[in-house]
């Protein structure tokens, strides 16, 4: 009865730009006026796209920083900091391309290089909402879209700090963003938006005859079609859990697996150098992923307020659940516990922050804290990897715990918003009816593919980047430490 | 002359040295370091890793004086440190052949 | 004549939730078209919240740990982490409902369960803002309440830092936002909102007859009486002074009576270990408090605009004062003193800072640095209670003068914006005619019920706490420092 | 054809607010609806003015402080914090007027005092934008530009930190901002507004015989007169290339050398304290110039967009530049090289921010890293002056090629949006035709105007502080570090 | 009584611990110097400065020993300590005159 | 073989290294210290305490050298060392018996 707002619902991801350029047999039919950009959406994603800056520099830096021995520091700092830059420079030029237009015969895997060195955007081009009708420029959807791009790769050097060469680094992180991340991003996140379809499915409904049903239809089924490949099986993926965190959190177990333990692992102590830097990393990944999760939404409504609230409590819940527990287990509440229960929580609400509800997000989160804590503990003992900054530990069993609930979270019984269709009512944001066992099994086939071709596209090109430059150090470099090995400096002086 | 050599708890330092000052030994010089004895230390925990921190944090305290002054001088410093706790720490007295205030070069005793 | 915009004027505090649900009586007069939340308010109050996490962690986390010695860092950091993660669980199970829905009968004092879990809020649910026929995300208006429950409890722990046990801090906390915090902010800031007071106030102007006026004038009084006791006394708290401030201040207070002295307080060296954090954190707690005091406007308009320059310039002038102060009486300006009369004019601005000009608000920080300033030395020395980061003299005696200072400030000849006027002319946001003995009467009415019920009520419950479970640590954990006996880590490893 | 929102085109600088009071002749003409502020608009300038200040505490703090020896560090932080208090405080008494009104017979080169005291502002008086009929409230504008007038003197004093006298710095820079801060930005940034030209413009257009037209046109010319002198020139400055950084740049400079290099300058190691602080720093100054550059825009559209892009892209190019030249040159890529670059590439786009395209800006940044570079290593080594934090080598020279780049980059054909002209179709926002030679002259003599006046009015100011409070510690301070000898405390303790 | 002085690498220290302790020697004090010497240190760059870093970290092991023990306990720390590459360190033996544990009173012998 | 321990002030310590170096004195070992003396520390204030700090920093030089060598060591660090103002730190002198070179055995003179 009071319904003063269209909450937005979506199928998967984020966004897309209006791609009607990409489909002429379809631009006489949109002649809808055209949508004007709203200054609200517009400043709330240019903050989104700041946040997620945020959250990785500093963010990420130090949370990762202040887990390492205080003679890598800096080795730490410099490869987080290089790769933003590496990557933005990549994304404008050709990555944001790849991943956000039509890529023709390869369209299911990969994007065309149209829109290469940001060719034909304006401060004017619209790029479509997961709402019918509600747009935000293009550059501020290519912006947002450029941080997620630079802080996933920034996650996985943390699974082989203290050892890695930079120049490697440098090298491995440009060729995994063209071959894995700009693919799957694509594959997860390209489609047509909402417009596109609506302007298709009514066409389908206003035709007279039966062929003109047919003409319309199939170009109804081009617009679907214009999308990734896992964008067309279903998956659900609200701010990245599948494309970031799984992503990130595969390769890296994979990279540090290939590049070896650390000298003296198991036997020197290797406390974190300054916890105190940790916590600000956690705390402003915190702050900043409001930004991934809500701006995610790419409009200002109750939906980005759902998906801001479902981040906060997850997030606590998971905090509070691996502090309990390690008590429990270990005897002692620890901040660094605490802490990696907060980010725990973080990656596992990711792909669920706009389709659960918050008491779903709470009952995630708190499995999210226990689940990573034995992740990065029992586990990792047990199988005896060297996985420096727990980035499998973290974000890839957080990630496949957040995707598989976001299957079950988003049933509206259990407090969820729905699957969105797009098409039976179009321009109405209807929702689906939910049936449980598809909506969980298209997650698992989301998340296997994910694991497979990270997996062993990034074990390749460790192993290239291995044989031509080296991914590790000499161990002599490794005893005395990055910082003045590789970089010339010290983090500390008096 | 002796150097008198204290490794102490942290926290005791002050008590030791107003002890020392009542005595009249008004120079010191202090080094933390880190001991590792039979008192046992904590055990940290960093997610997997468990550690059994076994080198805790003392306090080294040297001072120079006279040889006639040593009896009370390690009173002074027994007295002041002792928590009748292990751990409580050390003293160890040694020979110092000869001393210079760089200030003003005076030698041995007068430059203690 | 170049009125461009209405600015918004409220009585008290941060906003309500659209209660006509409540009071079916008034339901079918409420014709008016349902408003729909303008984007950029949505966007304001998204970031404010952020703002105000931000605020809490790292801000306030790194203002305190730098503070302690290095042997506490942690123990500072997990606790206030931990209160924000454990009180936003709280508030969205009960908190929120209890301070912001009808209580019945008990409606003075505290709401009820009727929101528990959030039931029935959605992501169209609609909040009241301060004006006529604007309303924000409901969901939004909760986080941004969240936060304010979270740090509130946090500002406690400063009082009796580097010797209270972890476990007796989480409890407490639970407890004390249970029968301290929300009933405090249920009496300050639960109304029915102005949207509810027009219908009815024009229903009486409207009534026809005698028989017609006196039924709407008693749904009136009745929409008047559906809100907070403080609230209807008519108090103003822009944004927390009473309810966060003095609040907090007095129990922490009352705390560090209760819990005693720290071992060594007045012989050994306690010198903060890390000034730079501190610095941080009161950086911090300025950029995010303009989040907390501009965005308890609840909208994005000229007054969000004044609240932000009075926050900024009141705390600059606070700054200045205490550095000077100190120069004049010390000898020396420290980064300390900077920093802390930075923290003391925020504390004071909070309360006045929509009521008060630009100049009023300077006017307050110059007093405030330099009142605050003798606070945390010659009463503290005097009186002898060990507040380990001056939270009383501080948040509390910071907050008083506020509170009082805003009963002046608000006066329009001051520079002021005047009392709101719900009534007199429904829907127009009107002035009222401003008093000075009546308005700063009900402002020391209010900071008197405030420092009794939680000094009071607080005490009780740190004694309980200690009778159950022991508010500190054993002495030997209190000089080990409670980083390796409470938490089994250390700040800074090598 | 898909145009969806008119971009804002711009001659110079960051807005004006509405002076027609200041030209009552004006005053009848402007019959036009008095254009409301839009809520989106309202909160992207809420959230740049948080920004600026972010940017500046902590991060221009720790960037500096982390620089220091930590003998040094709290001086650093002190005087940072010292001037965003004091230069605030002046700003609201005068600074303000002195810079955003008209000042009579002295225009051209400063304002009057009409709103000294923010006299006669309410939070519903309006600013003008770039954009004809889009206003905002004149509160949030007068917040914004306080942040600009806060920043730019503590760039000065990292040039001859670790040897300045406290009290000298803060006389200083209250005399600074006074006779060369407000000047300047009421040379450059100071105008009638695009209403205000418009208005006259349609006036000589609608004008129906030639008398009406000559009294028409003297109108319009008064319009166009009433700003400030390089304003009138035409010079280009998005967000304060010349304003600040050019103009702190060259202050810095000539302050090092006139207080002389620090005791041991060239023989003791005087190594970064912490590198961490120092990309800390680095990465909020990156965070907070959004606000600072998009946030120059007024308005939350698409050139806000590309001037957010541009920010990021130039800034990662810059890093990058900076990291590959080191690295060849001196063998290792440092932090502290890739963090300068960050820093390099910031100032260099600040000019062209919402100017040039996303192509032209990795360009600009290109250069500006490697030109920084030897402008901090050679020419510093090579003239032999001690500007111990590079604010000459970073920010003037960065700021210089900026500026020229600016007007090369606006060229449409290299990317840029053009030169705005207002008058030749009123209201429309169209862009004149580009020139190269007069265009990159006019900025040259801008920047020429800029490093005069504010090199040699800087030195009197530094002679004169010198002569009546001395500007140097006494050597022996000097060497104790001037935490514990100005400011009676010490950065660290365990 | 001997005080054995030895400068290593620091990340030799728990290498060393271990061959004393097999010794039968349970305690010693530990500190973080800097060390000059043949051994040649690192460059380090900051913008226009580059510093020859001449001062390397080591560790400084001190160990009070019965006058017997000394030559195990110097081939117990060559043993454990040497890498065979330049910067390895020194070891000096000192007389130790009395010697006393803070705790019990106990002296000399029985106090190590 | 004598071990010769220079406190001094920290400022001081290139300018000690060199006089030593000239000397053909290419080893030492260095330590952060606090030094307690007649020198006067400084007040700290806190908001509501003031600390006088009376541990002020000093470096402490150790060098061994050749029994021949003490004069001469001594002589160049009093000059270099030397600011003429209260606190610039004392220097003792004691015996060493035995000294090694951990990476190649070799003993006493060699080994330094
Ligand atoms: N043989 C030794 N040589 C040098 N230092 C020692 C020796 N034994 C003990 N110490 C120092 O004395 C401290 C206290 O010794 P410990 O055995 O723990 O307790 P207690 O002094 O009560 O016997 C140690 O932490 C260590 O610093
Ligand atoms: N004469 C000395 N006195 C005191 N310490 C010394 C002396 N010579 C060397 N050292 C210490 O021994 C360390 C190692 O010496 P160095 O000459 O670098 O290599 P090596 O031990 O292989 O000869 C030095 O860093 C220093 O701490
Ligand atoms: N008796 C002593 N034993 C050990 N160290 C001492 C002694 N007396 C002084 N020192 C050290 O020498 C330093 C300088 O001494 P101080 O009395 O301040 O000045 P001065 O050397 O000019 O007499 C002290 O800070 C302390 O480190």
């Amino acid at each position: 009865m009071m319904k003063l707002e269209m909450s937005c619902k979506r199928g998967m991801a984020a966004g897309a730009v209006l791609a009607l350029s990409a489909l002429p047999a379809l631009a006489q039919a949109a002649a809808a006026p055209t949508p004007v950009p709203n200054k609200g959406d517009t400043t709330w994603m240019l903050i989104s796209t700041i946040l997620v800056l945020l959250m990785t520099i500093p963010g990420l830096a130090l949370f990762y920083g202040g887990l390492v021995r205080s003679k890598n520091m800096l080795s730490v700092l410099t490869q987080i900091l290089a790769t933003v830059c590496l990557v933005s420079l990549l994304w404008v030029f050709y990555g944001y391309s790849l991943t956000f237009t039509n890529g023709g015969g390869l369209n299911d895997f990969i994007g065309g290089f149209d829109k290469a060195f940001l060719k034909g955007i304006t401060p004017e081009s619209p790029a479509a909402t997961f709402s019918n009708g509600v747009v935000i420029p293009e550059l501020v959807y290519m912006a947002f879209q450029m941080t997620f791009a630079c802080i996933t790769p920034a996650l996985i050097v943390g699974a082989f700090a203290e050892r890695v060469k930079f120049s490697a680094v440098l090298v491995f992180v440009a060729l995994w963003v063209t071959i894995v991340y700009f693919p799957i991003a694509h594959m997860v996140w390209y489609w047509a938006g909402p417009d596109a379809i609506a302007t298709a499915a009514k066409a389908v409904a206003a035709a007279a005859d039966p062929a003109a049903k047919k003409t319309a239809q199939t170009a109804l089924d081009a617009v679907n079609a214009d999308a990734g490949m896992l964008f067309q099986w279903g998956a659900l993926d609200f701010a990245g859990g599948t494309v970031v965190h799984i992503n990130a959190g595969i390769a890296g177990l994979v990279g540090c697996i290939i590049i070896g333990k650390r000298v003296g692992y198991g036997r020197d102590l290797m406390a974190p150098h300054s916890l105190t830097m940790t916590m600000i990393g956690a705390a402003l990944l915190w702050v900043g992923w409001f930004g991934f999760n809500a701006g995610s939404n790419l409009e200002a409504n109750g939906t980005a307020a759902l998906a801001l609230v479902n981040t906060f409590v997850a997030t606590a819940a998971a905090g509070f659940s691996w502090l309990i527990v390690e008590w429990a287990i270990k005897g002692k509440p620890s901040l660094l516990g605490l802490a990696s229960g907060v980010v725990a929580g973080l990656v596992a609400v990711t792909p669920a922050s706009g389709f659960a509800g918050p008491m779903g997000s709470i009952v995630l989160g708190l499995v999210a804290g226990a689940v990573c804590f034995f992740a990065c503990t029992s586990l990792k003992n047990a199988i005896g990897y060297d996985d420096s900054l727990d980035v499998f530990g973290v974000h890839c069993v957080g990630g496949i715990l957040g995707a598989i609930a976001t299957g079950i979270l988003v049933n509206p019984s259990l407090g969820g918003v729905g699957l969105p269709d797009y098409e039976s009512k179009p321009g109405e944001l209807a929702v689906k009816a939910y049936e449980l066992a598809p909506a969980v099994i298209v997650q698992l086939k989301a998340v296997a593919f994910t694991l497979v071709y990270s997996g062993v596209v990034s074990a390749i090109l460790f192993k290239v980047v291995d044989l031509v430059i080296g991914l590790r150090v000499p161990q002599e470099q490794e005893r005395e430490g990055l910082d003045i090995a590789s970089h010339g400096e010290r983090a500390y002086n008096s | 002359m002796k150097l008198i050599t204290a490794i102490i708890k942290p926290f005791k330092l002050e008590e030791v040295r107003d002890a020392l000052t009542s005595l009249g030994v008004h120079g010191m010089t202090v080094t933390e370091v880190k001991g590792y004895g039979r008192q046992k230390g904590h055990t940290e925990i960093y997610r997997g890793a468990e550690y059994a921190v076994s080198f805790l944090p003392k306090i080294k305290l040297e001072v120079a004086i006279e040889s006639g002054l040593v009896d009370k001088v390690i009173d002074a410093i027994t007295q002041s440190a002792r928590t009748g706790q292990i751990g409580d720490g050390k003293i160890f007295v040694q020979p110092v052949e000869r001393a210079l205030r760089i200030r003003t070069g005076e030698r041995d005793g007068e430059a203690l």
